[in-house]
């Protein structure tokens, strides 16, 4: 297919039919992906477009394939920034190509922001809705004060980064509850697990009350070590711990009083939005450079409510 | 002939021992230039220990080694090729996944940096030509040749480099009479041209007609050098024994055996190295299979014991058929195999010695798949009193036994079995003394008499005539003859060597 | 100067490795207790506990390693994805019962690896190709059956093997329970015995009439039933599970088993050793956490434990040896 | 007679099945291929080339250096922290880092004669803890632009600096090896180490130097990789290790040792960044071509298999002794 932007004006649907959007997204063995590229890709093939999948979860794969997109010409790449530094320099040759670059879930590099079409996870509000899922949990409890551990994702990606800046920047309107280690989980429940393993023999269940597992798949581990380690988790006086990037297992511990909350950043919603945001771009709707998906809070009152978006991973 | 003081090489005092084995005692003799010197010597005696320090494989824990009047310090193989010492060595040492070629070159400290091929191949070509390797391709992998051809491609290897002192450990040992002489040849030639060369051999006759001194060594230290005109193969011998040699009474196997065959073997034949072996073995009677390596008779009985996936024909205990090609099945059918390669393919070396006599027995010493202490102890102590192996010592490994010792384990296992009927033993005696020797005929003359059937291959005249109550010779893959009674050795070793008398039967 | 006459070879501590390495190894052990008694909270029972439970679920997987090193087959490579298979099927078929998903959970496992073991044993085949192959195959499979996603569990009896019984992880009984019953295996029965027999020599084990295939494909059959037990606890632990459910357990699992001191080269070793290997490199990694080591440091001084441990017990059997 | 030896052909055969899918793939798309395909799949063979190089030559000294990924972490890592000034200083600590890894192992594997899996692969573990140590865990970013753009420039339409480099570097690897001595005696060692030996063969030099070339190539591969991302990633985890162990069988050696060319390993890598290239163009979901990998693999296990070939002897042996009925044993029972 050829470069143009074209279409001409018609509107609604009949604007996508022959487009083709390159996809150069999270792999299917990455379970996030999966559940992304699960609803993005069926949602813009009913429409008519075509969608190349050179989906990967390998940073340097990911740039060769991203190249291969430029060569491919499409109407639209669609990315996904495993390392955000090595995708810099693709995105300015794409730029130089004319073909136009929606980045969604992470930021890119602040070198090219204002080259690329962006629809992002709010990280800093889940990091935000992490800490006042825990400071919410303390003072129930009644505690006046506490020890607060966190386990990150891979803290050399911008997710993680942001949201701890959310994260702190919310503990620190309430300076009683401190963060006494952090750690880094790599997105990883058996690291994660083993960490907090360790982080419970190292301070005692009386030296941590909340903890933080960056994803749920993170967060169940914390409450697993806690329990191993004789450490009660929940209720009156036990632990409270918090995820985000809600997925089944982490809904169904909110109903069982484990986990305290969780966040949305859910794959689902943010694929809806990212496949939407490319039709309206395609229909010339002309969406706005920078979107952020709106990211909720969710504890045990309104984890109904949640459920079903939050079971797809 | 020549005296000492035209000596190339001096042997100065060398002394070396392996923790407490003290392998070579303050040898010293020399080797005149244009010489072909023997070293001759009992199993142990200390030969290859000599040979590996003047190759530069070993430091001599003291003592001194002079070639050319200077003293070399010989550090490594290549520092000994470095300095012009050219070595054969009694494992053969050539790399099968490489070309003739290849091998020919292989270590030669004097190839340029660059390969030219071209250049070389005429030097090569000849090399080959030289050992009777004429019908040899340089650019033939080395794994598509036979165990003999491999050898004289090292032996050629060791020839090309122009050495000052060629030492050849036992080179044929593995060879042909034919392969041999062109070997004779080959090393005369050298010599003529002014070598010295250091021929280790337990063949005396090739002793005395090739070598022009002959140095013996008895327990590490040097018995004698003498001139090969004042020698004959007894002197040599005595000087070797320090006394008459051990024989073993002669059995004239009597049909007092049972009658009946235990194993019957029938047109068994392996493409390329057996044609159409027949034979029936009934207990209680020791067989014997004579020929040369590369005869067959190894093949023959590989073959027999299952570990020959080419092999076909119809094997036998008692009747009842043994799949071809299946090691299990044979164990199971009652045949027990004693290979000739007792570290690669006979003894679990790092284990004690009272799991290795009892490897093949595991069934009859476990109890539900446990072992049982009781059984496996009562087991044990019968093997170990069958075998004369020491009692005390059942929990050490078997690497730290003797040779001879070690054949004794692998022996006596494939003795000790109850339920076997037949035991098959590729040359059972094969670097094993004299005293050790004696001790494994007394064990597989009691195997007989307890109702066993017994083969063996060996190449070895005395042994054959001693222990055998029939020998089968083989030649080139076909039987030639079967002995049932007395048999002259000179029958023997011609049909060994040239097979059957009537050209006819030559069918290769 | 050339002269090589008359002088003793120096080598006295060249020709007796072991001494020096005796002597290197009881310094090493003597600093890491210093170590260990000077780092805060090392000497809790939370620690040991804490110890105990991040030993354990390598532990488990490596006892199973453990029998396929003995048994001469040297490492299998598709642990990781070996265990991430097998816990999603333990985590989809909660809805049969805990019991029956373990039974199905362990019965697949042992298939899975128990098929790489017939092809090792019965054809001879290298294991470390077959099992770069078996982690090709079973990830493509895995991730092509699941379309990727994450399977959570269809019922809550898993969260039994999270239990703490006595204070302490289950995972921890059943790693010391099922390191004594290998041993045992290994040490009393006959197959045990073959196990070693063969390890040490696959030719000599053959020519013997030993049943070598069958031998061989019963480890690993083993193996599989250990990696399933791992495969249910980490998925149990984590309450989900993906194709990358494994990490970087199958290295983990050979450090394990090298910091044992069990050699690769098979033929020796032992389920206790790989027990010691396992604890031991997680008390390591959890001093160095307590002392505030980033992961970085953690991992190297993995690394370097492991590479001390294969070098002393290569230079001891080689020394018992000269 | 040569034709009994499968292995030999190996590379040939999957270069040219990977060819010919690739060349297929237009078919399976519906639109042609184009120069910068053929580019991309350099640029691959690029990311993989120098680690399967490496790989490859102690695999063909007998010896297997799984500590190369440790290495090439390490060489990424490096390149971009000790680079950020000048790119020549990073490249010189990276080979520099690269050299002393092998100097290390091979001085510990052929002095204490060794087997190398377990010391490799306690190196890489110490070397990927290292890496992370020295960033952090976090990945660096390297900020020298124009080297970035330099390395992956198109040159002569197909190929980049990156990609005529490493194929460059497997050509030198193939000229010295079969015109020196060290090729056949590399094979020797790895074929027969205590024959080659005996020969006069320098082995312990050899190891050395063969573990130096391989820590040399991994850290250029890391460094390269860098230059081409402008970052260096801490874990480049298992997958690089894997792919470069298939592509170097691929090639033609063996886990056992003495066989094997560089000419082999670039066909074999070749065969692997074709078959990636594959995957891209025709959007193939990556399991599949696991699937394929696992098939290769598979093939060359059953290749490769004593045991399966002794069967195979065994039933043409029982096929064919069944054609030709044998006289009546009782005839020839005895001699
Ligand atoms: N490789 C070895 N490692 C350790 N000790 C050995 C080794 N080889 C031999 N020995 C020791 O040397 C002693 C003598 O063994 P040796 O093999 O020389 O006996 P032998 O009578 O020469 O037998 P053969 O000639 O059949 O080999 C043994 O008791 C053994 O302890
Ligand atoms: N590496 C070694 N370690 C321990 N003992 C050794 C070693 N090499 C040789 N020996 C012992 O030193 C003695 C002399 O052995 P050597 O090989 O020199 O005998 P040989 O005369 O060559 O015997 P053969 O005729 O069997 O070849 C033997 O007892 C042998 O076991
Ligand atoms: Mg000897
Ligand atoms: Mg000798």
């Amino acid at each position: 297919g050829g470069g143009s932007s074209g279409g001409g004006d018609a509107s609604g649907t009949a604007g996508l039919k022959g487009k083709t959007v390159t996809f150069v997204g999270y792999g299917k063995d990455n379970p996030w992906g999966a559940s992304f590229n699960g609803v993005f890709v069926p949602k813009l093939e009913s429409q008519g477009v075509k969608v190349v999948d050179l989906t990967t979860m390998d940073p340097g794969t990911a740039v060769t394939n991203f190249n291969q997109a430029i060569s491919n010409k499409p109407d639209l790449i669609v990315a996904a920034l495993l390392d955000t530094s090595s995708t810099v320099v693709p995105i300015k040759k794409a730029k130089q190509a004319g073909i136009p670059v929606l980045v969604f879930d992470g930021r890119p590099d602040p070198s090219v922001d204002g080259d690329v079409m962006q629809v992002l996870s709010d990280s800093e509000a889940l990091g935000t809705a992490a800490a006042q899922n825990l400071v919410e949990g303390l003072k129930a409890q009644g505690r006046t004060s506490g020890s607060i551990i966190a386990i990150t994702g891979t803290k050399s990606g911008f997710a993680a980064q942001d949201r701890m800046k959310g994260f702190d920047a919310e503990l620190a309107k309430t300076p009683e509850y401190k963060v006494v280690d952090i750690q880094d989980g790599n997105w990883d429940p058996t690291l994660s697990g083993k960490i907090a393993t360790q982080l419970f023999a190292k301070y005692g269940c009386s030296g941590i009350q909340g903890a933080y597992g960056m994803a749920d798949y993170q967060a169940l581990p914390i409450v697993a070590a806690a329990k191993q380690a004789g450490c009660p988790v929940g209720g009156k006086n036990g632990l409270i711990v918090t995820g985000s990037n809600c997925f089944k297992a982490g809904i169904d511990a909110i109903k069982g009083g484990t986990l305290y909350g969780t966040a949305t950043e859910d794959p689902g919603t943010i694929a809806e939005q990212t496949a939407d945001y490319v039709i309206r771009y395609f229909n010339q709707q002309n969406p706005p450079a920078k979107e952020l998906v709106k990211e909720e809070r969710v504890t045990a009152k309104n984890v109904a409510q949640f459920a079903e978006q939050c079971s797809k991973a | 002939m020549s005296p000492a003081a035209e000596e190339l090489v001096r042997v100065d005092q060398l002394t070396k021992s392996f923790g407490s084995t003290r392998a070579v005692r303050g040898a010293s003799f020399g080797i005149a230039a244009g010489e072909i010197h023997a070293l001759c010597g009992h199993n142990g005696a200390g030969k290859s220990t000599v040979v590996k320090m003047l190759s530069g494989q070993e430091t001599p824990d003291s003592g001194a080694i002079r070639i050319g009047g200077g003293v070399l310090d010989l550090r490594s193989r290549q520092v000994a090729q470095r300095s012009g010492i050219a070595l054969v060595d009694q494992e053969l040492s050539v790399v099968p996944s490489l070309t003739v070629a290849e091998n020919l070159m292989l270590g030669d400290q004097r190839a340029r940096w660059l390969n030219r091929r071209r250049a070389s191949g005429p030097r090569l070509r000849s090399l080959l030509d030289n050992v009777g390797l004429g019908h040899v391709d340089l650019d033939q992998p080395l794994s598509e040749l036979g165990i003999g051809e491999r050898q004289l491609i090292e032996i050629a290897r060791a020839l090309g480099q122009d050495a000052r002192l060629l030492i050849l450990d036992e080179p044929t040992a593995t060879l042909s009479d034919v392969e041999s002489e062109y070997v004779y040849a080959a090393v005369r030639a050298v010599a003529a041209a002014g070598c010295a060369i250091l021929f280790v051999s337990h063949r005396l006759g090739e002793v005395l007609g090739l070598c022009d001194r002959v140095t013996v060594m008895r327990d590490g230290a040097v018995v004698a050098t003498t001139e090969v005109a004042d020698l004959t193969i007894d002197s040599l011998i005595v000087q070797m024994l320090g006394e008459a040699p051990h024989r073993s009474r002669k059995r004239t196997g009597g049909e007092a055996g049972k009658s009946g065959e235990v194993l019957s073997v029938g047109g068994l034949s392996v493409p390329g190295r057996v044609e159409d072996f027949s034979l029936g073995l009934r207990p209680g009677r020791v067989y014997a299979l004579a020929g040369q390596l590369g005869s067959g008779a190894s093949d023959v009985l590989r073959a027999t014991a299952g570990l020959v996936p080419a092999a076909a024909g119809d094997i036998r205990v008692d009747g009842v058929v043994v799949r071809p090609g299946h090691p299990i099945a044979a164990a199971r059918a009652g045949i027990a195999f004693v290979s000739n390669d007792r570290k690669s393919e006979g003894l679990f070396l790092d284990k004690p010695i009272s799991w290795n006599l009892l490897a093949t027995r595991l069934p009859s010493v476990t109890r539900w798949a446990v072992l049982d202490r009781q059984r496996w102890s009562a087991v044990l102590t019968d093997l170990v009193g069958l075998c004369g192996l020491d009692g005390g010592r059942t929990g050490d490994s078997v690497r730290s036994l003797s040779g001879g010792n070690q054949q004794k384990v692998f022996v006596g296992r494939g003795l000790g079995r109850s339920d076997a009927r037949v035991l098959l033993l590729d040359d059972p005696t094969r670097g094993v003394d004299v005293g050790g020797r004696a001790a494994i005929h007394r064990l597989l003359r009691d195997a007989a008499d307890r109702g066993m059937a017994v083969l063996f291959s060996s190449t070895d005249l005395e042994e054959l005539l001693d222990l055998a109550d029939v020998v089968v010779t083989m030649h080139k893959g076909v039987v030639v003859q079967r002995h049932d009674g007395d048999v002259a050795g000179s029958v023997l070793l011609r049909e060994m060597t040239h097979g059957a008398a009537a050209p006819a039967e030559e069918r290769r | 100067m050339n002269v090589m006459s008359a002088r003793p070879r120096s080598a006295a501590p060249i020709r007796r490795p072991g001494l020096v390495v005796d002597g290197v190894l009881l310094l090493a052990v003597l600093a890491a207790i210093v170590l260990a008694l000077t780092t805060d909270r090392f000497l809790t029972v939370a620690n040991a506990k804490a110890i105990l439970t991040s030993a354990s679920l390598v532990g488990i997987a490596a006892l199973g390693l453990t029998l396929i090193t003995i048994g001469g087959s040297a490492v299998s490579l598709a642990i990781s994805p070996s265990v991430a298979a097998v816990g999603m099927i333990f985590l989809s078929a909660q809805s049969l019962g805990l019991i029956a998903a373990l039974v199905l959970a362990v019965l697949c496992g042992t298939l899975i690896t128990g098929l790489q073991g017939a092809v090792v044993g019965y054809a001879a085949a290298n294991p470390v190709v077959l099992t770069i192959a078996a982690s090709f195959a079973i990830t493509g499979i895995a991730t092509g059956v699941s379309g990727g996603s994450t399977v959570s569990p269809t019922a809550g009896g898993y969260d039994r093997l999270n239990a703490t019984p006595g204070g302490v992880a289950l995972s921890v009984y059943v790693l010391i329970g099922l390191a004594l019953i290998v041993e045992w295996t290994l040490r009393r029965t006959g197959f045990g015995r073959s196990l070693y027999l063969i390890g040490e020599n696959r030719r000599a084990a053959r020519a013997a009439g030993l049943p070598v295939g069958r031998m061989t494909a019963v480890a690993w059959l083993g193996a599989g039933a250990l990696f399933a037990v791992t495969a249910a606890f980490t998925a149990a632990f984590n309450t989900s599970a993906n194709v990358n459910l494994g990490g970087t357990l199958t290295f983990d699992a050979i450090a394990a088993v090298l910091a044992g001191g069990t050699p690769i080269s098979g033929g020796r070793g032992s389920a206790l050793r790989t027990l010691a290997g396992a604890v031991l490199i997680a008390a390591a990694s959890d001093i160095l956490l307590l002392r505030g080591y980033s992961t970085g440091v953690q991992i190297m001084v993995k690394g370097v434990i492991v590479l001390v441990v294969v070098v002393t017990v290569h230079l001891r059997t080689r020394g018992s040896r000269a | 007679m040569r034709a009994r030896r499968p292995e030999a052909s190996l590379p040939v055969a999957a270069l040219a099945v990977t060819v010919i899918a690739f060349v297929l793939v237009p078919t399976y798309t519906g639109s042609a291929l184009t120069s910068f395909d053929v580019y991309n799949m350099f640029q691959i063979l690029a990311r993989l080339g120098l680690l399967t190089l490496a790989l490859g030559l102690t695999m063909i000294a007998g010896e297997f250096d799984l500590s190369v990924v440790g290495t090439y972490a390490v060489g990424g890592m490096l390149t971009v922290q000790a680079g950020q000034q000048h790119w020549a200083w990073g490249l010189l600590a990276a080979l520099g880092a690269g050299a002393a890894i092998g100097l290390l192992q091979g001085g510990l594997i052929a002095r204490l004669k060794i087997p190398s899996m377990p010391v490799t692969l306690a190196t890489y573990i110490a070397l990927l803890g290292l890496t992370s140590a020295l960033s952090g865990g976090l990945t660096k970013t390297y900020s020298n632009a124009t080297v970035t753009l330099w390395v992956d420039q198109s040159l002569l339409t197909y190929f980049s600096p990156r990609s005529l480099i490493t194929l460059g570097l497997f050509v030198v690897a193939a000229v010295v090896l079969s015109l020196s001595r060290w090729g056949r005696e590399l094979r020797a060692i790895g074929g027969d180490r205590r024959a080659a030996r005996v020969a006069g063969v320098g082995v312990d030099r050899l190891i050395v130097g063969t573990f130096v070339a391989s820590g040399v190539l991994s850290a250029l591969g890391g460094s390269l990789l860098s230059f081409s991302l402008g970052s260096a990633n801490p874990d480049p985890g298992v997958q690089p290790l894997i792919v470069a162990a298939a592509a170097a069988l691929l090639g033609g050696v063996s886990l056992a040792g003495g066989r094997g060319h560089p000419l082999g390993l670039l066909a074999g890598s070749l065969a692997v960044a074709l078959l990636a290239e594959i995957v891209a163009v025709a959007a193939v979901p990556q399991y599949v071509s696991q699937l394929f990998f696992a098939g290769l693999l598979g093939i060359i296990v059953v290749i490769d298999a004593p045991d399966l070939h002794s069967a195979l002897v065994r039933l043409r042996t029982r096929l064919r002794s069944s054609h030709h009925p044998r006289t009546s044993i009782q005839e020839s029972a005895d001699v």
